[in-house]
Formats: C-alpha cells, structure tokens, sequence
C-alpha cells in the first residue's frame, strides 16, 4: 500500500503511536534504573512498527493476547498509558492494579487478554477466545501475539491445530525478532523459516516487513478479515529486531553491537516512516517536534499518574483469588 | 438406581438444556462415546460443536476451555484422567489459577475441568495417579471429589454454577457403582464434608475412592465394639476444616485414608490443618493410611498391596485407640 | 523392491513372525476374557506388517521405543514371547517382572526401552537416546513407533524440532491406523496428511503401505541406512488399521463394521503377504500348515512360561524405586 | 568468599572436566550464559555440544536428558526456573520417576535436574512459584535444595554421582549471596538435614530460601532470652525425619517455614510426618507460616506481604513457647 491510499491523517498518527510507544519505553528504563519499576522489563523498542501496524487495523470487538514485551500494545490499543505506567509502578491504580506489572497488563474494556509470562501460554487461551466467539456467533478476530521462540513449545503446535482443525477466527501474529533471549532463530528452529510452520496445519501464512507500519497495517488488515469472514485462522510473520536487552538483566553476550547498530541505523521503524513521510511533503520539523512534545507531554501525564496513584492496601492481598472469599470456609488458624 | 457414571450424565444433558452457553469438550467425548462412557449418546442429541471431540493436546484444550470461559462460555473440559492432566498443569497453574486475580479482578474463568482418578484397575505406573492434592495445593482453583452417587450429579452442577475454575475427580472404580439419585432435587452445598455414619470412638476421613474403604472399616470395626465416625470430605479445595475439627474434638482420634502417595499428600495436610486447630484434643497422633511410595505396579497382589485396605485402616483405627 | 531381491527364507521368515504376532494376540485376547490377563490390552491386530517389516530392517544396536500397543514388536524385536505372556500375566517373570503389564515391555538386552502409555511421551526420550549416541560416537538409529494420535500432542513438536535441529539419528515410525482412539484422522487434524508435518521441522518424510511387509521392510532400512550415516532424522508414515477394538473396553461406535470388514476383506498384511509368496510358489498348504503348528507350539509354550512364572514377592514392592534403598532415611512410622 | 551462583559454576566445571558423559543442556546455557549467568564462560570452555543451548520446548528437552541418561549419559538438564517446569511435569512424573521400578530394574535414568525457585523479585504470579513439595510427593526421584554456598557445589556434585534422577532447586535470591567456599572437599553428604544453630527452646525448620528467615529469626529470639535451634532441611525427598525428630524430641516445639502455599506444602507434610514420630513430645501444635494462599502480586508491599517473614517465623515462635 502506498502513503497516499493510508491518506495523511493516519499516517502521521501512526507516527505518533511509534513515537509514543518509544519515549513511553524509554522513560520505563530510566524509571528501572531508579527502581520506581522492578521486576522483570521488557522493552519493544525496535518493535513499535509491529504494534502499531496489527492494532491499527483491528477492531474494537477483537480480542488481543500479548506475551510479556506488551506494553506497546496496550498502549496502541486505546490502554491510558497512565494505566499502564502505575501498573508497572505497583500501584492499586494500574491496569492490574499493580498485581501483573510489566508482563501482566490486562484490559477488560479493549478486550485485552493480557500480559503472558509464560512462552506459548496465552496461543491456546487465544484458541478458546476464538471458539468462544464463533460459539456465540460474535464477528470478530482474535489476534494473538508471540515471539519466534514460542513457535518452539509444544502448546504453539497443540494450538495450531486446533485452530486449523476448527477454522477458528484466530490471528496468529508472530513477532519473529531472530532472538529467543539469547537463543538465535537457527540454533532453536530445525527450520528457521518459521512460515514454514503453519502450513503444516493448512493455516495461511504470510511474512511481513514488521519495520514497516505500513506493510503490517496493510498485511493485518487483509488477513483479518479474511478471518472475520469465516475463512479460518492466518497466520503473519512480521519480521523485526529488538534493539534493546531482552530484559533488563541482560549482558548481550550473544550478539555483537556491530549487529545492533547495523539494525538501528539502517531499519529503524520510525526513522524510516518518518523519512517516508517527509518525502511525502507530510511532515516537516515542526510537525515532528509537535509530535514530541505531544507525546512527552503524555508520558509525563502517564508518570503522574503513576506517582499519584495509591498502593493496594495489604488486607486486599487475598481479594479476587475467588470470586467470593472462600474464607469462612477455608477458616485459619495459626499463623500462615 | 443410578449409577455415578448415569448421574454425571444426567447432570451434564441437564445443564446443556438448560444454558446454551454449556459445552463440553475433550478427547473421545463425541464419537467414542467417552473413555468412560459417561457422555455416551450426548453427541446424537447435542450435536459436534457442543460435544466436542478434540485431538491428543492436553495443554492446548485445556487452554482453550480457559479461553472459551474468559469469552463468555460454560465450558466442561473433559480430560481423560488425571494422568495426562500433567501436560495440562502450566495452563491450570498460570492461566486459570491466576487470571482474576492478577488481572485486578477483570476477568474471571468459569471454567469446569472433570477427570478421572485413581488407581486399582491395573493399569500401572502411568495410568494410575491420585495426584488430587497437587490441585488441592494451587490458590484461585476448587476441587470436588465426589464418593457418592448424588454427589456425582450435584458436584458437576455445582461446578458449573461456579463463577471459578472447579476441577471435580470423579474415581474411575466408582463409575459404576449404583446407588439413589433424585434428579429433580437442589443440588446440595458441594464444599462442605459430611459424617456418612456417626460414631464416638475414632474419626476416619475420605473422599471419593477411599470413602467406601472407610465405610468398611467402619463396619469391620463396629463388630468388635469401636464405632467410628465416618466423615467424607467432598470438597479438597478449599478443605472444610471446621466440619473435620467438629468430629475429631469429638472422637479425638483420626485416620486418614488417602489413595495419593503419602509424603506430600493431602492426608499430610489434613493432618496438618488439624493439628493447628484441635492439637489438645487429640489422645494420639493422628493416623494416615495413604498408597505405598511406589510407581502404581501392574500385577494385582502388588498393587493390592500397594493401595490402601480396609484392613489396613482398620489397623490403623485400632492403634489409635491405644493412643 | 520384489520378492526375488528378499529371497524366499527371508519372505517366509515375515510370514512367521506376523502369524506368530498375530496369534500370540488372538491367544491374548482369549486369555483376558478369562481375566489371566487385566488392566489394558491394545490389540495390534492389523497392523503386524509395520512391526515385522521395521524390525527386520533394524540393527541389533538399534534402540527401540514404542507404544501401549507393543507386543508385536517386543516379540519381532526378540524378546522371548514367555517374557512378553509372562509379563501380561503379571509374574515376575515377565519381561519388566510384572510391573508394567501389557503397555510396558522392557528389554535392556534387546534395547527395548518401552511401551511408553503417555501419547507422545516417549518422542523426547527417543531424541535423548539419540543424543547420547551420537555424543558417545555409537553408530546406532533410535527408532520410535507411535500412533497418529500423537502427532498432535506438543511432545511431537517438540520432539521433531530438536531431532531436526541437532541432526540426530532418530526413526520417526507413525502408525497411522486412521484413528486416535474413537478419533478419525480428519477430526483431531488441521491438515491430515500427517507427511506434511515433518516438513516443518526439515525432516525428510514418506509414506508406505503399512500393509505391505516388504514395502514396510525396503523403506525402513532405507531411512534408517540414510540416519545410520549421519544424515539426520528421517519419518515414515506407515498407513495401516487396527482390525480389533482401541483396547477391550471398546464399544466402536466410532466407525461402521462394514469399513473394518472391507479392511479385512481386501487389506488383510498376512492373507496379501501369504498370496504374493504363493504365487511366487514360495508357499503351499504343508508349509502354511508348518508355520501355524510351529506358532501355536510357541504360543502354548509361552503361556506355559506364564502359568508357571512366579508371583514377585510382596515384600519387594519397593525394590527398584531407587538404585539403594532410602528407606533407612525415610524410617517409615505407622501405617502407610 | 564465592557466591552461590560461582559454587554451582565450580561444581559443573569439576564434573564435565572429570567425566566426559557429563554435559548441561537448557534454554539459554550457552550464548547467554545462562539466565541466572550460573553457567556463565562455560560454552568457551567446553563448547556448544556440552553446554547445549535448547529450544523453548520444557518437556522435549527434559525428556531429551531422560533418553540421554538412559542411554549412558549424565546430563544436567536446566530448567530455567521452576515455573516452566509445569509444562515438563509428565517427564518427570510418568518417565523418570518410574523408569526404573516399572522396568522391573533394568534401565536407570541418572538425570539432574536443576531449576531455580521462589518469588521477592517482583516478578509477578506466573514467576514467582515454589513447587518443590509437587516433586517432594514423587517417589523415584530425590529433591536437593541447597541453601548455603558449600551446599550448592556440593549437591550438585553429588547429584550428578547419584544414579537416580535428582532434583536441585536453587532459591533464586540465592545467587548472589557469598560465602565460605573449599572447592578441593569432599563433598557433604546432602541427604541429611543440618543443625545450623543449636537451641533449646523451639526448633525452626526451614530449607533453600527460607533457611536465612529462620536463621534472623533465631537472632531476634536470642535477644529475646528464646534460644531457637534452626534446622536445615537440605534434602526434600527422601525427607530426614530422624534429624528433625531429635531436634524436637530436644526442644518439644516446632516452627517450619516454607515459602510454598500453606495447602497440601511441604510444611504441612513435616508437620504430619513430626506427628507420626514424635507426638508426644510436642508441648503444642507445631505451627507453619508460608506463603499467602494467592497468586503472587507484583507490588512489593503486596509481595512482601504474601511471603513468609522474619517477624512472622518470630511470632509464630512465640506462640508456640505459649503451647
Ligand atoms: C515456558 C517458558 N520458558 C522459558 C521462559 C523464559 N523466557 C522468557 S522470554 C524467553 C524468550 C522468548 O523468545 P521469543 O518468543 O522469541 O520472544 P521475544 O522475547 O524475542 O519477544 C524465554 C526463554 C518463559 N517465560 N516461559
Ligand atoms: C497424553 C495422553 N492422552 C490420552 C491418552 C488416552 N489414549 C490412549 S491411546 C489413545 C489414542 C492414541 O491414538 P494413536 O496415537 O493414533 O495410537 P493408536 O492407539 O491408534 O495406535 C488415547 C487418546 C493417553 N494415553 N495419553
Ligand atoms: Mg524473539
Ligand atoms: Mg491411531
């Protein structure tokens, strides 16, 4: 799709959402370093374009699953990033309030399913989504997000199968960004052409430029909805690179900065569309540094929020393990 | 009459009936029939999609029954039996155990899981497990075990009415037990143990398969003057301690009977769970009888041996009277 | 590859041992409904052209791993039929002393790790047998059978990507018999043309006739030629059918007896092995005769071997649990 | 002076210098370095066929080392961390574990396993599990849970020299820590449990991560004029009853402390184990804290909160001096 058939107002939004997702992120790690954050962070940066493209061409009635490196997607998909930003603080005022952090962000709302910490765990969830949809006669997509390295574990093949077996309207989104941790794409993958996989399970599959919004938006937008339509599960490979750790913990052994750099300067979704854009005459440095602003202004707005929000209070520790307190019953005694 | 197998049945076309958001799914519950036949003639009068046959993935359609209830649905995920339930732990663990309340409440996974437990049917080391009490371990899920035939109909309703993840294991050897059912009745509380046949002397606790071996005991014991409280727990999760501390302060002696291995069992923890509460009134330490730490073996003298007897209980039931 | 390039000692040896299969299990049967024999019993009547045909391609330091279904090829492989009766009478002189039962055969001197009765549980343990081989330096396959059924579980994926990644000598052997249990192939699999999934991961596939002896025999020894040499993973989809009940319990509803019927009729491995070698004139009634008297003389003696086989002791229940007893230090208190 | 995470590197390096069949398989051993950076410098040493970088794939690889040790092999399989393990559960229970008994003795699966475990990194409910009492319950396989820097070169190497499958479960909070190191020891024997600090007043039991709670505990109780004896439990499977029942025998009161969920815990099991030996002994019940029966939040005052603490081992202590 050329710049012209996205038309100038969506293009530069899209622009923003990277933008946004960037300094959002970049601000979550200088939040580490001062320990506001903790746990485990995983940045997407690098990524944006894969987000913002596939949300960007779902609807409200989809459903989304994301892994763990979600907080672009939240975002992207209508989540305040104020939300999202006490999550990750801890506090009673987040998305989850303050129980998953960084990996477990969850929207009832926008149909967000969460913030999977466990590789592979949320494909069969997306599965029932999906079944569940179609049960009801509900028109709608689910679009499940996974890395390369989930299309190793078992529960990525159960699901396709299912999924394939069923004509179950799933999206597959995999975020193919030629790492798993440390583990690179041809030292865990027999085959490392991951959209060989899928055809094993006569799921159409196709591989996508996952640094060009555009050709995600493009592709996401076809795919899903041959999906909404009954045609069964598809399958995407949307190609990217992390350009930061896997998390924060990471000494990067397994790949040079040579490499790193190479993506950076040469693959950088948003210096790339923001090239494009400007070539197109749609955007000149007041716009860019409008963009900026606004989206510092939004950060800043997100880490207010974040600061202002209160902590849970300890006696809700058990609140929401059932649905009603199982308490009375459970009746304890003596110290835990 | 009716047998448990009959009553589970009946309580699953029932709620098919009744709510259209009920489903079940799970390997050779359509087309076979079930493993156990207890959904036979279900798929000719609900129909594939509501019946629904799944391939060999354990943690995929468990997953998927996860998903399902998350979107709206009542799914009832039959896992064949509580042996492959192992390759279903992580989606058990993390995703329904977990959802509500790490989603801050938003989101919540009516989702019931039945399968078969238990040894006895000589069938060895893999297909043999009573690994109940690893369930009965994980906050955010419940687990029924029901021993009678009532129970049978009215846990699966109860489960499904549940707004939480309920497992129910239901023991392959009482299938096809026979025993009353009223099938217009309210379902009773499912999370609440019950005294099966009161008594003053000693206090002996089981659930599913072990109830029957408790009962036994009972009578065995009976005819040499001991009477012994019988008490079924139903409910493995959470445990209705206040039912069990009742008896015990009563008897003040129990015996456990736990088809599960015995370290780490739920024998252990019942044990455990009344000694915090009714320490000073127990005349002797508690007393279990569990399965012997043993891979299940095939030959039956040896797994005989290897389960627990109603003799054995009844041992243990008479050293506790002698403190 | 034709009869000739066998030879007729070799064809006649086939015809044996598939009879002798063949009978064993018939006697089996009989011998559960007199409840000599308990717990499961998967008949693999049917289907003796796979085991006979894979085993006589395979090397003593072959290793074998296969499924609940496995006596055919505990037997072909060369344990003692008495071991294997011996063994489903649950007598300490079976070939795993009692323990396992008919879904457990062992054999350490024959490399027979199993009767494995998880679907899809022995497919890592066959890659692990694999991996010690090759690190070792031991010039061996590890050949593994297992069902249609299990082509769908994680295990099978996980199995055949580490297999395919690492280039370890594993046989991949599918009986595909058309049905998991009560499962038709096309109603547990997205696409059932099970040859296609081994593609995914790299491994070059093919399918045979499983009804065919001598197809079963060329194609094996061919792949595990091929593997033996260092040229990765090979799998063989061997199509086949279960001309009895999934196990004893088995009411079939799941398909009509006119299709078993026709399968018999036209598909029988025996009856078409035993034509070929009579038009080859390699056969006549007195040497069809020999063979049945010759097998029913080995299958009265192994249900001797069973009768009289001893009962293990009780008190070595817990023998074997551990290499040395922990009981010292577990110092059992009370009853159990 | 050696911490934790280079005691266990100083065990692996001695054990595939001395004996070729022993190699290191798991997610990211290799070219990471290894999550925890145990394995770390391992991969130039060795080379990438024995420090064997893994696909995501937690039962392949875990079955993959079960084949290997069959087939003669010592593998040490690393599961990254306990959690992931859930989807490894059917090789460890159905294949492992019973191997050798169900093969009447004639093959043996010499496998270690090693994992780490625990929650206080913030790192959420689907993380953060402690699950070593699951393992606990499996007869055929041992459990090692080292809590000290010697204890953690020390089991491995005698994990790796066992000719069962072990289990070792390293607290991840663990590997930081520094401590007394002798690399040219023999190594302990790690099945017994260990008095760490004598005491006669109450006995505190703990293992792994909660050994140092128990430790601060028995401080604050000294200045209190309470002398705790703390016992290092070491060894989860088969459990040392014979150490920690003389411990008791001496004190008349216990304290465990497990940071596994109270239900069905290894706590409850030491409980029920203690009542068997030593019942009359006990002055009062024996009390246990764990970990708050939910899925581990990510805020640390919440996190905190469900954890076992020093200040809760110090009460429940108390409690149990009042009977
Ligand atoms: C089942 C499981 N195994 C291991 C881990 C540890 N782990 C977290 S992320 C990760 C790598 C995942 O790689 P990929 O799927 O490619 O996603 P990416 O991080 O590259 O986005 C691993 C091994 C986990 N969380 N879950
Ligand atoms: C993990 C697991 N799930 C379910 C079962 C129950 N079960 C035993 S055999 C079988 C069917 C397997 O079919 P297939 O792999 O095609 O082998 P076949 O029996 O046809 O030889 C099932 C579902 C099992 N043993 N293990
Ligand atoms: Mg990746
Ligand atoms: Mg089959």
């Amino acid at each position: 799709m050329s710049l012209d058939d996205l038309g100038r107002e969506k293009a530069l939004g899209f622009l923003r959402q990277m933008v946004l997702v960037r300094r959002f992120e970049e601000k979550s790690a200088e939040l580490y370093s001062q320990q506001k954050i903790r746990g485990f962070l995983h940045l997407y940066i690098g990524e944006e374009a894969v987000a913002v493209g596939a949300m960007n061409a779902l609807k409200a009635e989809d459903n989304v699953l994301a892994t763990y490196r979600e907080h672009g997607h939240a975002i992207v998909r209508g989540m305040a990033p104020g939300a999202v930003m006490a999550e990750m603080y801890g506090k009673v005022s987040g998305c989850s309030k303050g129980r998953g952090g960084s990996m477990h962000l969850f929207c009832a709302e926008q149909r967000f399913y969460g913030g999977h910490a466990i590789v592979g765990g949320g494909l069969p969830v997306a599965v029932g989504l999906a079944l569940a949809d179609r049960m009801k006669g509900r028109e709608a997509v689910t679009a499940c997000f996974f890395g390369d390295g989930a299309t190793d574990e078992g529960e990525f093949h159960e699901a396709l199968n299912m999924a394939g077996l069923w004509k179950l309207p799933v999206l597959f989104l995999c975020e193919n960004n030629l790492y798993a941790m440390g583990t690179k794409l041809e030292r865990h993958e027999a085959d490392p052409e991951i959209i060989h996989r899928p055809a094993a399970y006569g799921i159409p599959a196709e591989r996508v430029d996952g640094m060009d919004v555009v050709a995600v938006e493009r592709a996401v937008r076809y795919a899903a909805d041959l999906v909404r339509e009954g045609g069964g599960p598809r399958f995407l490979e949307l190609m990217t690179y992390r350009f930061r750790a896997h998390s924060m913990y990471d000494a990067e052994l397994y790949r040079t900065k040579e490499e790193v750099q190479r993506w950076k300067a040469e693959r950088d979704p948003i210096e790339g569309f923001e090239a494009r854009l400007r070539e197109a005459g749609w955007l000149d440095d007041a716009a860019r540094a409008e963009i900026e602003r606004d989206v510092a202004g939004q950060v800043e707005e997100a880490v207010r929020f974040a600061e202002d929000g209160e902590w849970e209070a300890l006696e809700d520790l058990e609140k929401d393990v059932y649905a009603k307190p199982v308490g009375a019953m459970l009746e304890e005694g003596g110290a835990r | 009459m009716s047998s448990y197998r009959d009553a589970i049945r009946s309580a699953l076309r029932q709620l098919m009936q009744e709510d259209e958001r009920v489903f079940l799914m799970g390997e050779d519950v359509g087309n076979y029939g079930g493993a156990y036949a207890v959904s036979k003639g279900l798929l000719e009068e609900f129909g594939p999609e509501r019946i629904r046959d799944t391939p060999l993935a354990e943690s995929g359609f468990v997953g998927a029954g996860i998903g399902a209830a998350l979107g709206g649905m009542r799914p009832i995920v039959e896992v064949m039996t509580v042996n492959f339930s192992l390759l279903a732990l992580d989606q058990v663990v993390n995703n329904a155990a977990t959802m509500r309340h790490m989603s801050g409440g938003q989101f919540e996974v009516p989702l019931v899981v039945r399968m078969a437990t238990g040894g006895g049917k000589q069938i060895a080391a893999q297909h043999s497990h009573s690994l109940e009490n690893w369930f009965a371990h994980v906050p955010g899920i419940k687990c029924l075990a029901p021993a009678t035939v009532q129970d049978a109909r009215d846990m699966v309703l109860q489960a499904v009415a549940d707004p939480d993840p309920v497992f129910v294991f239901e023991h392959q050897l009482l299938y096809g037990m026979t025993g009353e059912l009223d099938e217009e009745a309210a379902p009773a509380d499912p999370w609440r143990a019950i005294v099966r046949r009161p008594g003053e002397d000693v206090t002996l606790i089981g659930w599913a398969g072990t109830l029957g071996k408790c009962l036994e005991a009972a009578e065995a014991l009976a005819k040499e003057g001991v009477e012994a409280e019988v008490v079924d727990l139903r409910c493995l999760r959470p445990i209705d301690f206040p039912t069990l501390a009742a008896s015990v302060t009563k008897t003040h002696r129990a015996v456990i009977v736990d088809e599960g291995w015995k370290t780490g069992g739920l024998a252990g923890e019942l044990m455990a769970g009344l000694m915090e509460r009714v320490f000073y009134e127990l005349d002797g330490p508690i007393r279990r009888v569990c399965t012997a730490e043993v891979p299940i073996p095939y030959a039956k003298h040896m797994e005989d041996h290897a389960l627990p007897t109603v003799e054995r209980v009844v041992a243990a039931a008479k050293e506790s009277l002698r403190g």
